[in-house]
């Protein structure tokens, strides 16, 4: 149950400007997302969806703006609001070398203790327990896909920044992975996402940040 | 200490006279390095000025 | 304090301040320079032993000790940039690298040149012209790695980290290659054994080193100027401001 | 409840070793590297033991500090391109001590097996068996602080291109001292003088650079994970 109900879990962005090069990337950026809520990024490639989502998770420092999280600038916590962070990038962040359990077990594991039967759970919450022991590099681009949406399930953290989530995934993932992210919004978490699709159309508490 | 002696040096004219040349040339280089890139860093400046000011105009022609 | 330290951060106003300062650093160095070298090359005595051929440490000595003195200002520069995230400091860092490196070629030439006459041969593991080769490394690796970034923000954080280790292992060095020299042909003499120099010998010293101070800061304020403007995103007031150099 | 700090290290040194035990092949390069370069010294200078003997502690330790520059390659680049440092980077845990476990695990598959191999190479040399304890003292100080100085240098320089040409530009200068205090050690040795002096003052640098050397690391990993 991600703690995102607790005292006024809340991102905000006001006034951001990036510029990459000579290019003004993004002008004067500004969005808040609160609990239950899932903001998606929509706009042509190379208008800087990646860079903003990279800005507000605190990996890309910002020229001018600032980002709050629980009201406090995230520069000051930046430790605290990265442990109530989880951020899905196009690449999945896996070891080929290591089979999808071992990925978990490390991946998560630097972040919060995880035991094998939690481990086991999320594998078979995003339909892949048979590849529990397979190592990453045999698995599909949608079954590396799915044991990169594991590790955030099992990290539990308030805030999902995701880039193209549902890349290399087919309809049933996109669905079960949509169900995850309904859940996760139901249990007062947020959720901001960059994507040509749109996700969880029509869903209360579903926004877009059009840019251009 | 007439001019001949002062530029025989004792003997070490080469040296010292190329150790004070070289000191020359590299001081006299670093200044008109300094000016050059600081010309050439207005150029860029002023011309990137002016296409921010035509993209302001191209934006709201009001 | 606080007032003038962050008016320094405003680019337009640190951009004109610098323009002002320059001249005031510019003639008096060069007046410096010219009493420092009569001093040197004509009213300082020969010295007994190596007679006029000592006459190059007046060039020698100042350029080395710039060399270093740049490099801790250079590391300090980068600290503050790092630290405060003044673009201003890494504006003075980026300047100070060529300046420096330019200083520490100038010494190492000077050094040997002055070696032939001194040792006969023209390059010697001499402990001071070793630590200024691997001093000149360090530069040179800092350039290199400042010029491997396209982003100039990335490259200012980077290179900051990299001058910052290098400043902490300068000193390391130049203890190490003191402590290796001496084992080999017990402590050499050293080239400018201070206490030996009669005074009339000493003062161009000290003036050519505040001479190459000055001229080091006049060449800053320009350079300095050129970095500002690169890092600046609205140059506008470039335009009104008056652009005499 | 996040993991304390000895079991996230113990964490990171794991992983790290169980990839490498997948990897076999690539754990021997850099010790493999290091007995060819030594082999080319007899073949460039002589065949007589007398004349490598005087050169041998210098031979050792310049194989040593190439066979580490080339091990750090392999130090973060992998982990820079698969998406796993951001993930570290983004876990709100101590990065510093992360890279430092990191960094230790390298050394254990990179800088320990030349520690071991060193004496062979030396008696290979000409080495007498009495300096064998200050080369392998030597060495193991040595090439610890080797691994931390050149995890600064590849932290710098991972994420930029043809990378690896300046990695070594930015860290042998820094390593000169380490190299001047550890080949003169078992130079000293080999005469039967005391090493002591020496020894302390790679072990005094060794303390200075896993002190600062992971904070370096960490903030130059943040710059590098940014694009």
């Amino acid at each position: 149950m991600p703690n995102a109900s607790a005292s006024g879990a809340k991102l905000e962005v006001r006034g951001l400007h990036l510029w990459r090069g000579e290019r003004h990337l993004l002008r004067n950026v500004s969005f808040a997302v609160e609990p239950g809520e899932l903001l998606q990024v929509a706009g042509p490639n190379g208008v800087g969806k990646t860079s903003l989502l990279r800005c507000a998770a605190g990996l890309l420092p910002v020229e001018s703006g600032e980002i709050f999280w629980r009201h406090q600038p995230i520069a000051a916590q930046r430790d605290t609001y990265h442990s109530e962070l989880a951020y899905l990038a196009h690449v999945n962040a896996l070891k080929v070398d290591l089979t999808a359990r071992e990925n978990l077990l490390f991946g998560v594991g630097i972040r919060r203790s995880v035991t094998s039967e939690e481990i086991d759970q999320a594998l078979a919450r995003v339909e892949i327990p048979h590849c529990r022991d397979l190592p990453v590099r045999s698995l599909s681009a949608g079954q590396k896909r799915r044991v990169a949406i594991a590790r955030i399930l099992l990290t539990r953290p308030a805030l999902w920044i995701l880039d193209e989530p549902i890349t290399n995934l087919d309809v049933g993932g996109i669905a079960l992975f949509e169900r995850c992210m309904a859940t996760h919004l139901e249990e007062g978490g947020m959720i901001l996402t960059a994507a040509h699709q749109s996700l969880l159309a029509g869903r209360s508490g579903v926004r877009t940040l059009e840019l251009h | 200490m007439n001019l001949s002696e002062f530029l025989h040096m004792g003997g070490y004219a080469p040296y010292v006279w190329s150790c004070y040349g070289l000191t020359a040339i590299v001081l006299v280089g670093m200044e008109w390095a300094g000016r050059r890139q600081l010309q050439l860093a207005q150029e860029k400046a002023r011309r990137r000025a002016q296409m921010g000011a035509q993209m302001a105009v191209a934006e709201n022609p009001s | 304090m606080w007032l003038w330290f962050y008016q320094l951060a405003s680019p337009p106003h640190a951009y004109r301040l610098l323009g002002l300062w320059r001249p005031w650093l510019l003639w008096p160095a060069i007046a410096l320079m010219v009493i420092g070298v009569y001093g040197g090359l004509v009213m300082a005595p020969a010295d007994y032993q190596q007679k006029d051929a000592f006459r190059i440490i007046y060039v020698h000595v100042p350029s080395a000790s710039l060399s270093l003195m740049v490099y801790v200002m250079m590391a300090v520069a980068a600290a503050i940039g790092l630290i405060w995230r003044m673009k201003l400091a890494h504006a003075v860092a980026a300047s100070c690298a060529p300046l420096g490196a330019w200083f520490t070629v100038l010494a190492l030439v000077t050094g040997s040149i002055w070696g032939k006459p001194m040792w006969g041969t023209w390059w010697e593991w001499d402990p001071r012209l070793t630590s200024e080769l691997i001093l000149l490394f360090l530069y040179l690796g800092y350039m290199a790695l400042r010029a491997s970034f396209d982003d100039i923000q990335r490259a200012d954080r980077a290179s900051a980290i990299l001058a910052i280790v290098g400043v902490v292992n300068v000193p390391i060095v130049k203890y190490s290659v003191e402590w290796w020299n001496s084992l080999h042909q017990g402590p050499s003499i050293s080239v400018t054994s201070k206490s030996a120099i009669a005074g009339s010998m000493v003062w161009p010293l000290l003036v050519l080193l505040l001479a190459f101070v000055l001229y080091f800061g006049a060449i800053l304020c320009n350079r300095v100027r050129g970095e500002i403007l690169l890092r600046e995103r609205n140059t506008a007031w470039l335009a009104e401001s008056s652009l005499k150099s | 409840m996040q993991p304390g700090v000895g079991s996230l290290m113990g964490l990171v040194l794991a992983r790290d070793l169980r990839l490498a035990f997948r990897h076999w092949d690539q754990v021997i390069q850099p010790l493999v590297f290091f007995v060819i370069v030594t082999t080319l010294f007899p073949l460039a200078i002589s065949p007589s033991l007398d004349e490598l003997r005087g050169i041998a502690p210098g031979i050792v330790w310049v194989a040593a500090m190439l066979a580490s520059l080339l091990a750090l390659e392999s130090l973060f680049r992998p982990d820079v391109d698969d998406g796993t440092m951001e993930q570290w980077t983004l876990s709100g845990q101590p990065l510093s001590l992360m890279l430092l476990a990191k960094t230790l695990a390298h050394w254990l598959l990179a800088g320990l097996p030349l520690v071991i191999m060193a004496p062979l190479v030396g008696y290979a040399l000409g080495m007498p068996e009495s300096a064998w304890p200050v080369l392998v003292g030597s060495l193991a100080l040595g090439t610890g602080c080797l691994s931390v100085l050149g995890g600064i240098g590849a932290a710098l320089t991972v994420s930029v291109r043809r990378g690896s040409v300046l990695l070594a530009l930015l860290v042998l200068p820094l390593e000169m001292p380490i190299l001047i205090f550890g080949a003169r050690a078992v130079d000293l040795a080999m005469h039967g003088e005391s090493a002591t002096g020496p020894l302390n003052l790679l072990a005094a640098m060794l303390l200075l650079f896993i002190s600062l050397g992971p904070v370096a690391m960490a903030a130059a990993m943040r710059i590098s994970v940014e694009s």
